[in-house]
């Protein structure tokens, strides 16, 4: 409360404000920094958003279920699966429905992928945000073979629409189970690599460790979850507080570490890459056999109040619907991770050094689209 | 702690609370003067250290605006949904939640910004994701615009 | 002790660089593997590759209405997947004919697409009964005037293929 | 062998004897000049060019390949569009400085470029300070760095050109006392003269250790001293965009692209002929076939080659390390490379005393 900054009055103080964004090439989309400097060290900050606000709530509401799908996609475009599957999960949970093994076991591993496919996009980015500008071409390059096994399967690279309520759009490619065991046994060979390029960097440590140290009580106050709230110690993985799909079959641990500077919310990130290449490792030779789509007649809601939580790449994904009845919610909220986990950088990043607000907020894993929604 | 000792605990606390119809969360229903004593007792009572306050939003009902928070427990892992029903749909008001969990902050902008719900005592009230001279509340069922399509 | 304690801190000062500079070294070691191995290089030639270039099935390219090679179509115009849109992507403009039983039929006259609202969402495709619309692997939608991006998807002088036929099929 | 001085001395001999005095001298300064300007332009578009190339080959991919054969007319046309792009004028901008800084930077560069020995007797001038001269022109080319970033009225270039700043005062100092310690084996600041003492052997084989320790130092402080990564905080673009020159358009952002590339050469040039020998070719002790077989090879292949060798070495650090901090930058000056360079040049001074070096 003490920290909130209200407004800059420029007329009264003589303050040297830059503007980090909207279009800045650290901030990874339309978000703008208001950064108060004293010469090169941040004294405090105010983030911005609504850049790219896009009603994504009110348009849902006038949408059927099936339909409103495709909107989540776009809210946090690295984990647009498991985006999906949480609205899936709440409307399958409202109607009281559940989903054969078959698509449990598929939408785990393709949840899974995708957070492997995000922390790579994310790794690479936060390279280049520290200037190892050849951390950005690994990562992609990897990234390539997972989207690659998603367009076989659900025809789409980024943007899947896959999981809908009642199941999948359609069966996985015959390949699918052949190509993820080979991308798997392909990344974790490639994995030490990043290690080695950039983890054991004694620059990226000196730039990463004891930077932006977020306390456990911040974390928990400001709601901060995911790889980043983990790195402080605040265990919130919800897969394992509550879990959902094939996660309950699976064994994997939650990454966490007490420091909750930097540099442990990138071990954090790193370390759950390989718990997520074991847990599609536990799954990708069993899938049973089964129906992909539930024979449904309607996909609607009965009356009430649903909510449901899922863990995407970057924290704590809620999706609250309200629904009369009707084939669309009366009122639907995505309680988005990033919203969340933007707030905070005000805090850790006052009294560092300018490259190191760069260097937090590319900790953070802010993706831009999930904030605003 | 289990659904009913969580509710009658609530009940001890507040004693004209009602218990919600929500069958997947406990759920309590409290005024809106009741809310922000209610909130520092749940986050300062050991046995349910409510300290995580995951999701608070709005919704537009025919009696009023629904006021939702959902709290957690980062030790205990228990969950609580508090209800708060404002009733006047022309000025609504509500006490802040922000000096209890600090994420509240934001997501009363939010709701502020969308819902056009005013918070007593928030630090920093003001619109977080539309422009400063937006007209109306988008979320609100009532607001129409010229980019509304009538489906 | 003093001086123990000096020699391990000029120890730890000269360790430090070392480990410094064999971190360095490992990281340099990466980039130059790559370096001396072009066989590595993924970049993909575009226009050159075009014929080799094959996207997959799945992929969602654009919607086309299946044509037969007589330019028939399976289109009832029962206007379900306009229905399953959830942008307005779809518009069906349909028309009513006498048959020569005499009856008034419906029949699909313009099925138009709109390429630049499209989000590739696939509803529309399982919403057909008829299975009369598929996604091509068509990607290459770039165009200079967005107009263009408004498609009428039934060929012309197409009309819908007689039901015996469906049947026999 | 392959000596170029009777050409040169044929050339100007040619002047001297058609031409006035005054004349002469004149005529012979254009012609060098242009010669100069021709070389710098063309080495710098290629270094470019090779940049792309070794960054791509490093990355997974291809490098330009589009504009003639494997690229090679790439940064040609590249060159040309940025011609013909528009020169942006920043309205509050200080116009007198801010047009005249990217003209600083280049022209200290070309100026260093003057007294870098090719080839035995291709070097515009030898100077008997030449490695004096060198450092101090070359350091002058901050002086446009800070005009640029002050006078373009853009917060992210002052902050950009203030880390200039100290950058490249506090790296002379390594560069300067790194250099010092071959001078105090070679015994001369003439360029010629530091080559013509290596002639027995380059000076990182004959100088033990403390030679090797002095060529990693020059090598860092050198890529701090040109402001590329992992050094290139002044221009930092996920921090400050492009700091420095974030102003600056077309041909103007040309100039400093050009001169960034340019001292990049200068500096390893400068390694090249204080520490690997120049255009000397590289000769093992009395195994005469092999000495005689590398003779063979003309110096100028020798000089480029080496130089190469160095600059591949400062792409590969650009393309691999993240980037450091200011005050880290500062500390790792103050507090390793210093203090190192110091005791260095105490133990180059106590060989050089004994004798011990070969």
């Amino acid at each position: 409360m003490e920290d909130t900054v209200v407004d800059i009055d420029l007329k009264e103080k003589e303050e040297y404000i830059i503007n980090m964004g909207p279009q800045h090439p650290s901030t990874h989309g339309v978000l703008r920094f208001e950064t108060c400097l004293q010469g090169e060290t941040v004294k405090y900050l105010i983030p911005h958003c609504g850049y790219i606000h896009r009603g994504i709530e009110k348009m849902s509401e006038s949408l059927t279920y099936p339909q409103l799908i495709h909107l989540t996609d776009r809210m946090d475009y690295l984990s647009a699966h498991i985006n999906n599957e949480a609205v899936s999960l709440c409307v399958e949970k409202a109607m009281g429905v559940e989903v054969s093994d078959r698509v449990k076991y598929i939408r785990t591993i393709l949840a899974e992928l995708t957070r492997i496919a995000s922390h790579q996009l994310w790794w690479s980015a936060f390279g280049m945000d520290l200037g190892a500008l050849t951390t950005f071409f690994y990562g992609l390059r990897d990234r390539e073979k997972i989207l690659d096994i998603f367009e076989e399967s659900t025809g789409a690279r980024l943007l899947q629409s896959f999981i809908t309520p009642g199941g999948l759009m359609y069966d996985v490619h015959p390949n699918f189970q052949k190509r993820v065991t080979e991308f798997v046994k392909y990344f974790r060979k490639k994995l030490p690599e990043y290690d080695q390029l950039l983890t054991g960097n004694i620059i990226f440590r000196e730039r990463t460790q004891g930077i932006g140290y977020m306390s456990l009580e911040d974390a928990i106050e400001f709601g901060v979850t995911g790889p980043s709230g983990r790195g402080s110690g605040f265990h919130c993985d919800i897969r394992k507080i509550e879990p959902y799909s094939a996660y309950p079959l699976v064994k994997f641990d939650e990454i966490t570490f007490d420091v909750g500077d930097t540099y442990h919310r990138y071990l954090v990130r790193m370390k759950e890459m390989w718990q997520s290449l074991s847990i599609i490792e536990q799954l990708i030779d069993g899938i049973p056999q089964g129906p992909i789509m539930l024979e449904l007649k309607a996909i609607k809601a009965p009356k009430g109040e649903y909510y449901q939580r899922v863990e995407t790449a970057r924290g704590e994904l809620g999706v609250f619907i309200v629904s009369d009845g009707a084939p669309s919610p009366a009122r639907i909220h995505y309680r988005t991770p990033n919203f969340s986990n933007l707030f905070i950088i005000n805090k850790i990043s006052a009294g560092h050094k300018i490259a190191d607000l760069v260097a937090i907020s590319g900790s953070l894993d802010l993706v831009i689209p999930d904030i605003d929604r | 702690m289990t659904r009913e000792e969580l509710i009658s605990l609530v009940a001890t606390l507040v004693p004209d609370m009602k218990p919600g119809a929500n069958k997947q969360y406990p759920e309590v229903i409290v005024t809106a003067a009741q809310l922000h004593e209610l909130a520092i007792a749940l986050k300062k009572t050991p046995e349910t250290t409510l300290d995580y306050l995951f999701c608070e939003t709005a919704v537009d009902r025919k009696d009023g605006f629904h006021m939702i928070y959902y709290v957690s427990s980062s030790v205990l892992h228990h969950l609580l949904m508090i209800r708060v029903v404002i009733p006047d749909k022309l000025n609504p008001v509500i006490p802040t939640v922000s000096d209890v969990w600090r994420a509240a902050e934001f997501y009363e902008r939010e709701i502020f910004d969308l819902f056009g719900i005013k918070f007593e005592n928030h630090p920093n009230l003001k619109r977080i994701f539309l422009d400063d001279d937006w007209v109306g509340y988008p979320l609100r069922k009532d607001y129409k615009d010229t980019f509304t399509i009538e489906r | 002790m003093a001086l123990l304690k000096t020699i391990k801190e000029v120890g730890n000062y000269f360790l430090e660089i070392y480990d410094g500079l064999a971190s360095l070294a490992r990281g340099m070691k990466v980039t130059g593997k790559y370096f001396i191995k072009p066989s590595e290089i993924v970049t993909q030639q575009y226009p050159e590759n075009r014929a080799t270039l094959q996207m997959f099935d799945a992929f969602k390219g654009e919607l086309i209405l299946k044509h037969t090679e007589d330019n028939e179509h399976f289109c009832d115009a029962c206007n379900s997947c306009a229905r399953a849109c959830p942008n307005g992507s779809i518009e069906i403009v349909s028309k009513r004919e006498v048959g020569e039983d005499g009856k008034s039929k419906r029949l699909l006259d313009k099925y138009i697409y709109r390429l630049d609202t499209c989000t590739f969402c696939g509803l529309c495709v399982p919403a057909c009964d008829q299975n009369a619309i598929a996604f091509s692997q068509e990607f290459e939608h770039a165009v200079f005037d967005r107009t263009k991006l408004i498609k009428q998807l039934n060929k012309p002088g197409s009309h819908v293929v007689q039901k015996q036929k469906t049947e026999a099929k | 062998m392959y000596d170029f001085t009777p050409i040169i001395e044929s050339i100007s001999g040619y002047f001297t004897s058609t031409f006035s005095p005054l004349w002469a001298g004149v005529l012979l300064m254009v012609l060098l000049g242009i010669a100069i300007l021709g070389f710098y332009a063309i080495l710098g578009l290629y270094l470019v060019y090779a940049e792309r190339k070794i960054c791509a080959r490093m990355q997974n991919r291809i490098g330009p390949n589009r504009v003639g054969p494997m690229g090679l007319f790439q940064t040609i046309a590249d060159l040309i569009k940025l011609l013909m792009k528009e020169l942006i004028y920043i309205r509050n901008a200080d116009s007198i400085l801010f047009n005249i800084a990217p003209f600083i930077v280049i022209v200290a560069s070309i100026m260093a470029i003057g007294s870098i020995p090719f080839a035995k007797g291709l070097q515009a001038i030898d100077l008997n300070i030449g490695v004096l001269y060198i450092l101090a022109i070359s350091s002058m080319g901050v002086i446009g760095v800070l005009i640029a970033g002050w006078a373009s009225n853009s917060k992210y270039s002052v902050i950009g050109a203030m880390r200039s700043g100290a950058q490249v005062i506090s790296y002379e100092l390594s560069v300067g006392l790194a250099l010092l310690c071959m001078i105090t084996f070679s015994g001369s600041m003439q360029l010629s003269e530091i080559i013509s003492s290596q002639e027995d052997g380059w000076w990182i084989f004959k100088g033990h250790i403390p030679a090797l320790i002095a060529f990693v130092i020059y090598l860092i402080a050198g890529t701090a001293e040109t402001n590329r990564g992992p050094f290139d905080l002044a221009e930092a673009e996920s921090e400050l965009t492009a700091g420095f020159h974030t102003e600056y358009s077309g041909i103007k952002f040309a100039f400093f692209f050009l001169a960034e590339y340019m001292n990049m050469f200068i500096i390893a040039a400068i390694a090249t002929t204080v520490f690997l020998g120049g255009w000397l070719p590289f000769h093992i002790y009395n195994f005469s076939v092999f000495n005689n077989l590398m003779d063979l090879i003309p110096p100028i292949f020798w000089f480029f080659g080496k130089t190469a060798f160095v600059i591949y070495v400062m792409m590969w650090f650009k393309w691999t390390f993240p980037r450091l901090r200011i005050d880290q930058l500062l500390a790792l000056e103050w507090k390793y490379l210093l203090p190192i360079n110091l005791i260095n040049l105490i133990l180059t001074s106590f060989l050089t005393l004994m004798q011990w070096h070969f």
